[in-house]
């Protein structure tokens, strides 16, 4: 896989990581955060210092729910979503890195999942 | 920064500075009397504030002879009359870059923040804005034919 | 078109509403309307509203504003900025205004006509989209698109920004024309020697006739410093070409910020300097630098020259994007 | 024809050693229009002033040029002794040829060259010098102070203290501000009314200092040392003269249900009331949106049971003009709406509350007598969550991008009381930084956590609910152990930013002084001028120039009255003559100069002219000498060039700029 | 009379530029201007009209009388050199050359304007003829044969070439100098046709026959306060166009200039249409618009031929119709006064 530059995260995402004041208020949102073993806030900071291998590889970036909640109460308007989005992007777009693959679907069936949920799922976790 | 007198011996440049009254006029008595030397083809015009300014004695220093001009002002936030350099500011920005434009090279005009505790900057400032205007050379794209020195 | 704005124009000059109406007059020749005020019925007559009325009428209200009486003014959406900028700048008296917005399909340039090949003119008909000229030596078809004037090229988009009053049919809106910084672009990236023999050579046709400071309604001095002895900024004529460089570069710089972008000066001049090249720049690098910014659009935000933010660009940016 | 004389300065050496004096002085009395140059060893000494004297009464000299040091340094030396020999001070100009010249230059040849260019530039400008006389005012002895609060009333105390009168004008009906809504105050837990009851006393008392409570400024006419000011007394329904203040007819008021302001809405008061018990004055006002005579017409029992028949429901509004030599702006702070932060649930809860309301809550005299309780049910809280920087360093829409400086001390001091007062509550804080800046600061918000066993979690609260048993569900994250927290509370306090009061906008208007983009007055001079306003007589007492706590902000209302003791005591003020000055032949009164004026010294007016012959009636620039500092931003805003600087005119720098280019 | 083709031409000016100098509509960006020729100069002899007229071969826009000099004080004063080398101007149409009769009145009556005098003394007229007449012409108007140019040398477009003709001892002169490139010929019936073919097109162009009714000698009463000037000159911007493109406008101002060194007296054109123009200390006598707009056609008009036998001080070039900002022009004045059409 291809790690891409913090640089090129923050212009996926266009997001200023130096304006974060370390509040924690993202994580403090987040629904996902047990689910997370890189958390909401430690992405812009990972992104700031430049470790976004650590950030392809981690399962969070499956986790997040692109709820928003981070980035609507985002003091300063950093929007770590966009951050998890653009280091999910980076990874599938990627050959082969799709995160879900059809075959898939059937075991994941059951009558309480609406379409559009699976729709969404594949915009966000394939190609 | 030590002036190379010999290799441009010739070409002694006409340079105007502008300087606000309250710091950058002060910033040159400062280099004064702190003998931190620039050569004397500058010229000071002490002026209340660099908002003073008005782009016509820009084009007309140039008319007049003049191969490059500098003003100096307070640093954005400490004029003394609280907003007059970021009028400066703008109005330099656009003066510039048209003269830019017009094909006038960009090296003969500069805006520079110096203040009253700045002499070494002042001193600094102009060494290196003559060593530019001498590596441009006379100034013939803004002058008067009428103003040509025999 | 042309009858109802004159019925109109009857109505309220009947009503009492105005006492004069600012339009056109038919010239001798179908391309040479004139702006004129009619203050009769039987005057409007001779009122016209073509492809040939391209001068902008906003700046004759300063004149009318101060006679007794309101003003009917037939305003093109373009116009309209350059009125809401006088407003802005006390120049003229909304009160004494009616302003009825006219629609605009683009305003022909004769001086195009001529350039494309048509000599001693005779007639000209608009039909749609098709210029049909009759010359003495043979007719000509030509398509508008190919003889509007410059300012139309880069129109903003057909909306009235103030009148009191909409003529028929034109309250839709175009969509605003791209390219208009196209050329300003291509300056800039040219080399300094080739922009500075651009402007050297466009500069040294300007015989300083002032009529493009004298039709721009940003240039409503009442005493302009190139006619002010006072300080020694006056000047008749160009005797060197940097007379013509500071009156171009004073006179941009004095619009700047003021300037909509109307295309007057441009119109105007004899010898077809592109003077809203220059504006043209300001109004790039003021929108680069601190926020898009479209003079006229209304009446009362400040102008870019007369406002600052703590954060502007330092002036050194001119040397440092090269 | 102008006569100048040229006096070159040796300095001793200092310049003669590297320029020749001699030479200058040679070339100088060449110029045309020179008729007098002479060298001295030096100009400044009693000999050297004396030779200009002499010179120019000698010489009939119409301007003087003297090339010595900085202007900065002697030009008014100069210009005094060009004073006592007639001729007008403002026709002297200084050449620097030493800091500018001999200092920084080592060939003497070159330094002699540059020292008669600066001279000639010196020349060509005092000839287009015109004789300046500086202007002079009057100064009404009298202040103006706008708001009642702690920083209004200590300006009005020190200026009044020394002798002058001072009006108070404060919107509410009673002077005291945000300061009489607080409980203790940190860092030495003193209680706010005890200390700022007496104050208030002392304003009402002082017989310099008059009170108009319920008022407000309406308009704002003059410049300094002589405004004129609208002020609108709000009618109270109440006479103030007749009025003992005995409380009756709050007793008796049928309509009781009315939130109290006071309070921040946690307790209601009646229609006609005073907002809190030390109100000063101690006179009662009708709020008339609900009281049942002015709604119904019926009613009237507070005019009944008024011994004094102080009750007037016929009272109006009254406009009254005085006239002030300065005005203080002490206009205070307001907390911010939290509409916009939804997380917080604060408009759904009454449980969670701003820590303005803890205040409150906490102060005996307040809506519970002191207790603090979970205000749904009323019952004892066991754990109470504060959340820090709410809505402050937020630079989104929502909030304010500043530090509101106060919430972090008074976050500690109301979890330290409440773990005083009730050792069995847990106390938890949120916490982006601590900041603590000040005397004791630090070592008070250390006692929080050390000795009362305050939690200080690093880290912001995302969101809080309704957890199913009715407490408050808060969802935070602890930072430093990289951990999301969900711990259940009975009260949430939120430490809400602070923000100018909403009418100072409208204020500035009037006065003509500049605000910042959060609506904070802005200084003269950040650093050496924080408690004046750039526009000249206006001052500046508090928060509404940015956050600050009480000492703080005594200190600046301290500093802004002195400011306004130094200009009252002055008889007349002389204004600086090189003002700006518009032709109103050439202006065309476009007001691009207006909006540049820093001072508000620029207006408009409708003038007959006479252009040459053609008369009419323009609307053009007038420039208040007064007001005007002579900064030239106008100058330059000016398209036509109507608008000039005297001494520092366009043809005399364009005079310079050709000296020095030729 | 002598024959030169296309291809010779250049050769043709770059001899006679060799001897002197040589003005002459030459194009730049698509304008087309007099100017001086240079090797690299685009001549432009099919244009019909150039911008601004010829006349400042023999009055420029400005130009400097003479220079004062201040040293060690002393003041010197040099007066500018007077032309004393023959120099040709080339191309001009037959309404410009008319227009210098116009302007030698004002210039060279007593006493003469010394500048003016010598270079008309030393100036070569080479004239050539309309071929392509415009709608904007209305030379006939004041009786100017566009097909037959009066000036030292004229030159008619035929077949693949000019007819070169020498009028005047200049002309003659001149011709001498660029024989050979001139070969003589007899195109008399070649001329003859393309005279016949200019007057021809002359009489379809819309302005040809305007009536001078109501204007010449002696109608200064009867036009002077007429109420058509206001409407008018409503439009009038008071700009220069008309003035500085106009071959026989002749008013100018004085003016100096500081040079630095010393002091320039130059004089520079000025238009009667300026706010500013013959400012008094008690101001410009004419102080609106429509004052000097009516100052400026009835100087063409009225007052012109008054004081010069009849002679109008218009020759129709039709430069101010076509470069009039607002269409406000002459042809509209004699038309809309003038009673018939």
């Amino acid at each position: 896989m291809k790690i891409a530059t913090s640089d090129e995260i923050r212009a996926i995402a266009g997001v200023d990581t130096r304006k974060c004041m370390k509040c924690g208020k993202c994580s403090a949102s987040c629904p996902a955060y047990n689910e997370m073993d890189i958390r909401p806030h430690q992405f812009v900071s990972y992104v700031q210092n430049g470790d976004v291998e650590a950030l392809m590889n981690s399962k969070s970036i499956w986790k997040c729910l692109s709820c928003f909640a981070c980035v609507e109460r985002c003091p300063r308007d950093v929007k770590p979503a966009k951050l998890i989005e653009a280091v999910r992007l980076s990874v599938i777009r990627q050959r082969g890195e799709n995160y879900l693959s059809p075959d898939e679907i059937p075991a994941l069936l059951d009558d309480e999942t609406p379409q559009q949920l699976l729709m969404s799922a594949f915009r966000k976790y394939r190609k | 920064m030590p002036i190379d007198n010999n290799e441009n011996k010739e070409f002694k440049p006409v340079i105007v500075a502008f300087c606000c009254n309250w710091c950058s006029y002060a910033g040159a008595d400062l280099a004064g009397s702190s003998r931190l030397s620039y050569p004397a083809d500058v010229k000071i015009i002490r002026v209340p504030c660099s908002c003073r300014v008005n782009p016509l004695f820009i084009l007309r220093a140039f008319q007049k002879g003049a191969d490059g001009v500098i003003l100096c002002g307070c640093h954005p936030g400490d004029c003394h009359y609280s907003t007059g350099n970021y009028y400066a500011r703008r109005r330099m920005t656009l003066l510039f870059s048209m003269l830019d434009y017009m094909g006038v090279e960009n090296g003969r005009t500069r805006v520079e923040w110096v203040s009253a505790a700045e002499g070494v900057k002042f001193s600094q400032t102009m060494n290196e804005f003559i060593e530019q205007v001498r590596s441009l050379g006379k100034n013939v794209r803004l002058e008067d034919l009428r103003c040509k020195k025999n | 078109m042309q009858e109802k704005l004159v019925s109109r124009a009857k109505e309220l000059l009947s009503d009492g509403t105005v006492v004069r109406v600012l339009g056109w007059r038919k010239g001798d020749t179908d391309f040479s309307a004139e702006p004129a005020f009619f203050e009769s019925a039987e005057s409007l007559d001779e009122f016209t509203y073509d492809g040939f009325c391209g001068a902008n009428l906003s700046k004759y209200m300063i004149k009318a504003s101060k006679e007794e009486g309101k003003t009917l003014v037939f305003l093109k959406p373009c116009d309209t900025y350059s009125f809401n900028q006088l407003i802005k700048e006390h120049r003229v008296d909304r009160e004494k205004t009616y302003i009825v917005g006219v629609g605009c399909d683009g305003k022909l340039d004769i001086e195009k006509i001529r350039e494309a090949g048509c000599k001693g003119i005779t007639a000209v008909t608009e039909d749609g989209d098709t210029i049909k000229v009759a010359t003495v030596y043979g007719d000509k078809e030509l398509k508008r698109e190919d003889v509007i004037l410059e300012r139309c090229k880069a129109c903003k988009g057909g909306k009235h920004v103030a009148y009191d009053e909409l003529a028929e049919g034109c309250d839709e809106e175009k969509p605003a024309k791209e390219g208009r910084f196209e050329l300003v672009e291509k300056l800039e990236a040219m080399a300094p020697e080739e922009r500075f023999a651009f402007w050297q050579n466009e500069l040294s046709r300007c015989i300083r006739c002032n009529a493009c400071r004298n039709v721009c309604p940003a240039c409503s001095c009442i005493k302009c410093v190139f006619d002010n002895d006072r300080y020694d900024t006056a000047q008749k004529a160009n005797t060197t070409t940097f007379e013509e460089q500071m009156f171009h570069i004073i006179r941009a710089f004095h619009v700047a910020g003021r300037c909509t972008d109307c295309g007057e000066c441009s119109r105007v001049c004899p010898q077809h300097i592109p003077l809203h090249l220059l504006n043209r720049k300001f109004i790039k690098d003021i929108d680069e630098f601190y926020g898009e910014y479209q003079a006229g659009e209304d009446t009362d935000s400040r102008a870019p020259l007369t406002n600052f933010t703590q954060e502007d660009v330092e002036p050194s940016i001119v040397k440092e994007r090269g | 024809m102008q006569r100048i004389g040229v006096f070159v300065c040796h300095c001793g050496t200092n310049i003669a050693a590297t320029v020749d004096v001699k030479k200058v002085v040679d070339v100088i009395s060449k110029e045309p229009g020179v008729v007098h140059a002479e060298d001295y060893q030096y100009m400044c000494s009693e000999t050297g002033q004396q030779k200009v004297i002499d010179a120019i009464q000698n010489e009939h000299l119409t301007g003087v040029v003297i090339c010595s040091c900085s202007p900065r340094m002697h030009e008014g030396t100069f210009r005094k002794a060009a004073e006592k020999a007639g001729l007008n001070p403002y026709q002297l100009e200084i050449a620097n040829i030493r800091e500018q010249c001999s200092w920084i230059h080592k060939d003497m040849e070159e330094a002699t060259e540059k020292a008669v260019i600066l001279a000639r530039a010196a020349v060509a400008k005092v000839m287009l010098d015109t004789p300046l006389t500086p202007g002079e005012s009057r100064v009404v002895k009298r202040a103006l102070v706008i708001g009642g609060g702690i920083a209004g009333i200590q300006t009005a105390l020190d200026i009044a203290d020394a002798g002058y009168e001072v009006d108070i004008v404060e919107k509410t009906p009673s002077i005291g501000g945000r300061m009489s809504q607080l409980d203790k105050t940190f860092p030495t837990l003193d209680c706010s009314s005890c200390i700022l009851t007496p104050r208030m006393g002392e304003v009402n008392a002082h017989e310099k200092i008059n009170i108009y409570t319920y008022s407000e400024v309406e308009s704002v006419g003059g410049f300094v040392g002589d405004f004129k000011v609208d002020i609108r007394k709000k009618a109270r329904y109440v006479d103030m003269d007749k009025c003992t203040g005995c409380g009756l007819c709050q007793e008796k008021c049928p309509s009781k249900k009315n939130l109290s302001e006071f309070n921040r809405g946690l307790s209601n008061r009646t229609a006609i009331y005073t907002p809190f018990a030390q109100a000063v004055p101690n006179v009662p006002v009708i709020d008339t949106a609900n009281c049942i005579h002015f709604k119904t017409g019926k009613c009237g029992i507070c005019s009944k049971v008024c011994a004094a028949g102080a009750v007037n429901y016929d009272q109006k509004d009254e406009v009254i003009t005085r006239e002030y030599g300065a005005i203080v702006v002490a206009t205070g702070f307001d907390t911010i709406s939290l509409d916009k932060f939804d997380e917080y649930y604060y408009n759904q809860s009454k449980d969670v509350i701003t820590s303005l309301e803890m205040e409150r809550l906490m102060n005996a005299a307040g809506p519970t007598g002191g207790k603090v309780v979970r205000l749904s049910n009323g019952e004892h809280p066991k754990d109470i969550v504060f959340i820090q920087c709410v809505g402050s360093r937020d630079v989104t829409c929502r909030g304010k991008s500043y530090c509101s400086k106060i919430c972090c001390m008074y976050t500690a001091k109301q979890a330290m009381l409440v773990r005083d007062h009730y050792p069995d509550v847990n106390v938890h804080v949120f916490y982006i930084d601590v900041r603590t800046p000040g005397k004791n600061f630090d070592e008070f918000y250390r006692r929080a956590v050390e000795e009362f066993d305050v939690d200080y979690i690093k880290g912001q609260v995302g969101k809080v609910s309704e957890a199913p048993n009715g407490r408050l569900l808060v969802q935070g994250s602890d930072l430093l152990d990289n951990r999301q927290i969900k711990m259940e509370a009975d009260l949430v306090v939120l430490a809400t930013a602070i923000e100018p009061s909403k009418d100072a906008r409208k204020l500035a208007t009037m006065l003509t002084a500049s605000m910042d983009t959060n609506d904070f007055f802005t200084e003269a001079h950040a650093k050496l001028r924080p408690v004046e306003s750039p526009t000249a007589g206006v001052f500046l007492s508090g928060v509404c120039q940015g956050p600050k706590d009480i000492p703080e902000t005594v200190a600046q209302a301290g500093a802004a009255a002195v400011k306004v003791v130094g200009l009252l005591a002055k008889d007349k003020l002389t204004t600086n003559p090189c003002t700006a000055e518009s032709n109103p032949l050439f202006c065309n009164g476009c007001a691009s100069c207006e909006k540049v004026c820093p001072y508000g010294a620029i207006s408009y007016e409708d003038r007959q002219v006479n252009d040459h012959g053609i008369r009419e009636t323009r609307h053009v620039a007038v420039v208040n000498g007064a007001l005007c500092h002579g900064c030239g931003a106008c100058t330059v805003a000016c398209p036509s060039g109507a608008m000039d600087l005297k001494g520092f005119s366009n043809r005399q720098i364009l005079a310079e700029v050709d000296a020095i280019c030729r | 009379m002598y024959q030169i083709s296309r291809e010779k031409m250049p050769e043709l000016l770059a001899a006679v530029a060799k001897e002197m100098d040589l003005f002459l509509p030459v194009q730049n960006n698509g304008i087309t201007n007099f100017g001086f020729w240079t090797e690299d100069a685009k001549v432009d002899l099919d244009t019909l009209k150039t911008v601004k007229s010829p006349k400042d071969a023999f009055f420029p826009q400005s130009e400097v009388l003479y220079s004062c000099y201040q040293k060690a004080n002393k003041t010197s004063i040099e007066p500018a050199a007077l032309k004393d080398a023959p120099f040709a101007i080339f191309g001009v149409r037959p309404c410009d050359v008319r227009a210098f009769d116009v302007l030698d009145r004002v210039f060279l009556s007593e006493p003469a304007d010394v500048y003016y005098a010598a270079r008309r003394e030393h100036g070569i007229v080479v004239s050539l003829a309309c071929h392509e007449p415009e709608d904007s012409c209305f030379c006939k108007t004041f009786g100017i044969d566009a097909a037959e140019p009066q000036a030292d040398v004229a030159m008619w477009q035929v077949a693949d070439g000019y007819a070169w003709e020498a009028k005047t001892e200049k002309g003659e002169k001149l011709t001498e100098l660029v024989k050979e490139y001139l070969t003589e010929q007899d195109l008399a019936k070649e001329v003859e046709a393309e005279k016949e073919a200019i007057r021809t097109l002359i009489d379809k162009m819309p302005n040809s026959n305007l009536s001078l009714e109501g204007w010449g000698v002696g109608k200064t009463k009867e036009r002077f306060d007429d109420p058509k000037w206001k409407e008018l000159s409503d439009a009038c911007l008071g700009c220069g166009t008309c003035t500085f493109s106009c071959p026989t406008c002749q008013c100018y101002d004085i003016k100096d200039f500081n040079t630095g060194n010393g002091v320039q007296r130059y004089r520079c054109w000025d238009s009667c249409m300026y706010s500013d123009f013959t400012m008094m200390a008690a101001g410009n006598n004419r102080t609106t618009q429509m004052q000097r707009f009516r100052q400026r056609f009835m100087h063409k008009l009225v007052y012109f031929p008054d004081n010069n036998d009849g002679m109008y001080s218009c020759v129709g070039c039709g430069r101010c119709v076509e470069k009039c900002p607002q269409s406000l022009n002459i042809v509209k004045v004699i038309k809309r006064m003038g009673g018939t059409k």
